[in-house]
């Protein structure tokens, strides 16, 4: 580790590392990532691994289509020798109450407007995608087959192992403990292996941005919020799409390795860093999927685990340059889906300090737009 | 790397052979927590009861410090796999409405 | 939901016996036990146990287990769960248990978890394929299900359990090839590596498991000889045929609802792997949570059954159960483990322990007459393959004149193992340990009547009675025996020496049982005399 | 195999049973797990790993590994070095991942 560095970016999880690949191939190469353990140990490490296309806000379904075409061929793109884990089984969304019918009636053509090739199925289309589900109470569901599965550890070192292919310097276990500021401008990273001078900082600690973001007196609405999930032992493949109920808060899918992930959304989460696991959980994960997917009943649970969403108020991400210490770049604020995004997120923030243009505008995501109201509204986040 | 490392199992629920582990040091991967998610060593149903002593060991001699300095993974629950079905209906029996 | 005061996690050894103390202190106690049958490791140890009579040395490991269980069954205060696995300790102190196939959950204010061990795994090529097993796989095969595991073995270990489970082996009928160690020298208590020396079970040190062979299943195994850096030497490779290869290369603690729970868990070598850390009373750095067993470090069950009791004690007192009296029992707990420990066997232990102390923020400084001990060093090859050498023998020769006067009692005890019941056994009081139970014994021939009844009541196998008055040319060897068939009276059957070499065909003179509960039989054999020091085994087969 | 005869032990097996392995008829005794039962009977594979398909048997005998998986009445991934052997349930080898009914 060098005591200079033109971007040190803090956080290695998907988005730090992808962050450091864009910049590295953009000729931006002295980047060093620092990691408070090991690379995808924060969230990307302990999210469900899907990726989806389907979203209700075109924001997010710009940058969910556009990093669904890198995720089709990671390996290539960042020369990685080992697997990604791309599996395009699809999503399913399914509807159960009116008033979520006619909210994804209206996704679908937002989705539609980006090229997202999603559609609507009625019971018996269900029934096609996944004969042995419980209809029971369901309205009909919305279906995109190039949605699915990709292997959040191995795409994170895909980007890890390709951006240290082009000089950059990665860190870990290595915790920062605080940051200079002169004039105005983000100068330095103190760490626990010395202080490291920087022309740029980009936070992406996920549930840790906004606790990042005050050491340098910036505020930022990101709160942690646990998610719980658990993972089955494998079986010989019986579902291909990933199932997912916004109403009932609970998403199941197997993986190509044949285990089957799922986590459901607690509304009644308190903001906290805890993310250790609870039989509560546990229990009821349990009783909602196997409601809708009864052949599961005999499937046992190996592993549970807890992961930090890092919640912003309109459930988008914030990518927000400190105005106290210019340079310093918070990209947080993901609410849950930051790895099926960061592909095309970290090109538009590298396009953005290397001076190229970018098809999307990088200022919608500042936090501006909660004092302005130009809320990036994502309504379909499980 | 002996031409036999690939015929010594490390992890016997996931398949992983010894060539395999030495191949993730090689690449640059350091810790228990790397090798288990890049390799799946340790994540099937014994959850690396059997394999990871074994991981920790290649790792001690590889980087030259003894098996106390070596990052163990911890233990998630369950200790022992148990079923959705059986999970399900102990729900079912202690209900709680709140969250419907 | 269930509360309980006590929660014991694992009905073992350690976990009845604290399940035991705690609730003889008043305390209500739930044990949840993952198998059917509990006990663990004792339900399949046939061997008779060492210690002193409070561990219930000389007791076989299954007699033992049966008398724990029936004292557990008969305590009120006791709640007895079995086929019930404990899944997790979660962060509300919420324990759950699959019970009766249900998802249940139980709120204690204490839990002790006494989880035991497993088998460690090797690397070597071929380590997967059917007929490789665990050794505890092996007796649990034998000595729990009664069948018969193989017909040709090759034991990878020499430590207790890979001496124990050969020498079970050849109780029941199996034939093993060889005990192969990777040490210089045998890890277990020699008195087990004689045993099976006797019985023509060489044991290999400095040796190490190549490779296994075979098409879907074991056919044999390739060895070497391994220099001190652990490498094979070239050349010395050599094939072993046999159907089954057992690994007893060391136990690991099964430490996961230890990390579950956030207790501190650290590398410890000479407690065998990663243990919890856990104080004097062996609370863990989670108040409440205690630790007992080979879970916090691998050691005889005889310790496991004393650690088990201190941490009932412990965590029953901190009930505010017992009261006065009750610090005394946790003295006496304390002190018999230091007993246990003491030995020239007990040296890693205590070495471990005093890592652990240092962790647990309470260094205890040894007190110096243990630190100063000096133990009797076997320098003879006795220590690397378990055959007793013409020097250690001399050192414990009773002279002629004792010898004419009668039959005498020979101890081939050389190695200092917690172990005395044979002072017990004696009646004339001829036994002696000078000081702790640790000691080597010493016969008194002016005191010895050549009684025998040490010969069946010695855990080690050890003590053989010599007659060299029988007759003018002829003297008579009474020898320990635990096989089957018995040698009938009257008839003829092989003498083995101290290697397992056939030293003749000899007249069997007496066959007489030790008791039902004993089962082992005293054989009287009448040898020339100047084989008598040599005989010290015999079969029929 | 069984032992006859044990100089510590006697075996009281209770009545002789009959499973199917393989959908093959095998004796057994309730007292044995069906592992035991299996080894009894000479069978020493179980089934497959998962991954590459290798040669299973028995190895660890406590529930704590992997290696017995295998399908009993139907239901795959079933330890059968713990469960205790049932008259007429069926056992076949596992190649591989279990196949779960839906």
């Amino acid at each position: 580790m060098k005591n200079f560095y033109d971007v040190v970016i803090v956080g290695g999880g998907i988005i730090g590392c992808s962050v450091a690949f864009e910049l590295a191939k953009r000729g931006r190469k002295d980047v060093l990532v620092i990691e408070r353990e090991y690379l995808t140990s924060g969230a990307t490490g302990r999210c469900g691994a899907g990726i989806r296309q389907q979203w209700g806000s075109v924001l997010n379904a710009t940058l969910a289509v556009e990093s669904t075409h890198i995720f089709e061929n990671l390996e290539e793109y960042t020369g990685y020798d080992r697997s990604c884990g791309l599996n395009q089984g699809g999503y399913l969304l399914v509807a159960y109450t009116e008033k979520e019918w006619a909210q994804f009636q209206k996704n679908l053509q937002v989705q539609h407007s980006v090229g997202v090739d999603s559609y609507a199925v009625d019971l018996d289309g269900i029934k096609e995608i996944v004969p042995h589900i419980n209809t029971e109470g369901m309205l009909g569901a919305c279906f995109c087959a190039k949605d699915g599965h990709a292997d959040p550890f191995h795409c994170t070192y895909a980007y890890a192992r390709g951006a240290q292919r082009m000089g950059v310097d990665i860190e870990t276990y290595t915790t920062v403990t605080g940051f200079g500021v002169e004039n105005g401008r983000i100068s330095a990273v103190e760490t626990s292996k010395g202080t490291v001078k920087a022309n740029v900082v980009i936070n992406c600690t996920g549930g840790y941005a906004a606790q990042m973001a005050a050491l340098v007196g910036d505020e930022l609405p990101i709160t942690p919020e646990r998610h719980q999930i658990l993972i089955t032992e494998p079986v010989a493949h019986i579902m291909n799409p990933m199932v997912m109920s916004l109403h009932r808060h609970f998403y199941v899918q197997q993986t190509p390795h044949g285990s089957v992930i799922m986590g459901i959304g607690d509304p009644t989460e308190p903001v906290s860093h805890n993310i250790r696991s609870s039989w509560q959980y546990l229990e009821h994960n349990a009783w909602l999927v196997t409601q809708t997917l009864p052949a599961f009943r005999s499937l046992r649970v190996v592993r549970q685990w807890g992961g930090s969403y890092d919640m912003s108020p309109d459930r988008n991400p914030i990518i927000n340059e400190a105005a106290d210490a210019r340079g310093f770049i918070s990209v947080a604020g993901f609410s849950g889906h930051g790895f099926m995004v960061a592909p095309r997120t970290a090109i538009l923030l590298a396009n953005h300090l290397t001076g190229q243009e970018d098809s999307l505008d990088i200022q919608r995501f500042s936090v501006e737009r909660y004092e302005t109201g130009a809320l990036l509204l994502e309504p379909s986040v499980v | 790397m002996t031409s036999k490392d690939n015929e010594i199992m490390i992890c016997r629920c996931e398949d992983v052979t010894k060539a395999d582990i030495l191949q993730c040091i090689a690449d640059g991967y350091h810790t228990l927590d790397e090798i288990k998610r890049v390799t799946r060593a340790g994540m099937g149903p014994c959850q690396g009861r059997t394999c990871r002593q074994l991981i920790a060991a290649e790792l001690a001699k590889h980087y030259g410090v003894s098996m106390e300095d070596v990052l163990m993974t911890t233990f998630r629950p369950p200790v022992k796999p148990i079923s959705l079905g059986a999970l399900a209906d102990a729900y079912e029996t202690r209900k709680d409405w709140s969250l419907e | 939901m269930k509360t309980v005061e006590i929660l014991v996690i694992g009905g073992g050894p350690a976990g009845l016996c604290a399940a035991l103390s705690a609730s003889a202190l008043g305390a209500k106690v739930l044990i949840a036990e993952r198998d059917e049958m509990p006990g663990g490791q004792l339900v399949k140890q046939t061997h008779k146990f060492f210690g002193s009579e409070k561990q219930h040395a000389g007791e076989r490991g299954i007699h033992i287990g049966q008398m724990l269980l029936e004292n557990a069954q008969a305590e009120p205060n006791i709640e007895l769960w079995t086929s019930s696995c404990v899944l997790s300790i979660y962060e509300d102190g919420v324990v759950t248990i699959e019970h009766a196939g249900q998802h249940v959950k139980v709120k204690p204010e204490r839990i002790i978890i006494a989880t035991g061990a497993a088998e460690k795994f090797l690397g070597f090529p071929g380590n997967d394929l059917p007929g490789i097993y665990g050794a505890g796989a092996v007796q649990t095969l034998m000595n729990v299900d009664g069948v018969k595991p193989a017909q040709r073995v090759l034991m990878v270990g020499a430590g207790n359990i890979g001496l124990i489970v050969s020498y079970q082996l050849k109780q029941a009928g199996v034939e093993v090839e060889a005990v192969i160690e990777g040490s210089s020298k045998i890890g277990g208590y020699l008195v087990h590596a004689s045993k099976i020396q006797r019985a023509g079970i060489p044991v290999l040190i400095k040796h190490t498991i190549l490779e296994a062979y075979g098409d879907g299943q074991v056919e044999g195994a390739v060895i070497a000889q391994i220099d001190e850096c652990w490498q094979p030497i070239a050349g010395t490779e050599r094939k072993i045929a046999c159907d089954t290869i057992c690994l007893a290369v060391g136990l690991s603690p099964l430490t996961e609802l230890a990390w579950q729970a956030g207790c501190e868990v650290a590398f410890i070598r000479e407690l065998s792997g990663h243990v919890p850390i856990v104080n004097e009373c062996l609370e863990s750095t989670v108040p409440g949570i205690y630790c007992a067993g080979d879970v916090s470090g691998i050691e005889e069950a005889s310790a496991a059954m004393v650690e088990g009791r201190l941490a009932g004690l412990c965590a029953a007192v901190s009930l505010s159960y017992g009261g006065a009296a009750a610090q005394t029992l946790i003295d006496d707990a304390k002190q018999e483990l230091d007993e246990l420990r003491a030995g020239s066997m007990g040296i890693h232990i205590r070495e471990g322990l005093e890592k652990m102390a240092l962790k647990s923020g309470q260094p205890k400084s040894e007190d110096d007459t243990l630190k100063s001990k000096s133990f009797a060093e076997i320098k003879s090859t006795l220590i690397s393959d378990g055959i007793a050498t013409a020097d250690d023998i001399a050192a414990i020769l009773p002279t002629p004149e004792r010898f004419a006067k009668g039959p005498i009692a020979i101890a081939e005890c050389f190695q200092e193992i917690p172990c005395n019941p044979c002072v017990k056994a004696c009646k004339a009081g001829a036994i002696t340990m000078p000081g702790d139970i640790n000691d080597v014994p010493v016969v008194n021939g002016a005191l010895c009547n050549g009684c025998g009844l040490c010969i069946s009541l010695c855990p080690g196998l050890a003590i053989v009675v010599v007659d060299q008055t029988y007759s003018e040319d002829m003297a008579i060897v009474r020898l320990p025996y635990e096989y089957v068939p018995l040698p009938v009276v009257g008839t003829l059957a092989t003498g083995l020496d101290r290697e397992g070499n056939a030293l003749g065909q000899f007249e069997v003179k007496k066959v007489t049982s030790g008791g039902k509960k004993n089962m082992t039989y005293t054989i009287s054999l009448v040898v020339p005399k100047a084989l008598a020091m040599d005989v010290r085994g015999v079969s029929v087969v | 195999m069984r032992i006859e005869a044990h100089p510590v032990l006697n075996f009281e097996r209770g009545e002789k049973i009959t499973f199917f392995y393989n959908d093959k008829e095998v004796e057994a005794y309730p007292t044995e797990t069906i592992a035991a039962a299996l080894h009894a009977a000479g069978v020493r594979k179980l089934g497959e790993s998962p991954e590459l398909h290798r040669p299973r048997g028995l190895f660890c005998a406590i529930g704590n590994c992997s290696s017995c998986f295998m399908i009993v009445d139907g239901e795959p991934n079933m330890r059968v070095c713990v469960m205790k052997v049932r008259p007429g349930i069926r056992v076949e080898e596992q190649k591989g991942k279990g196949v779960i009914r839906t």
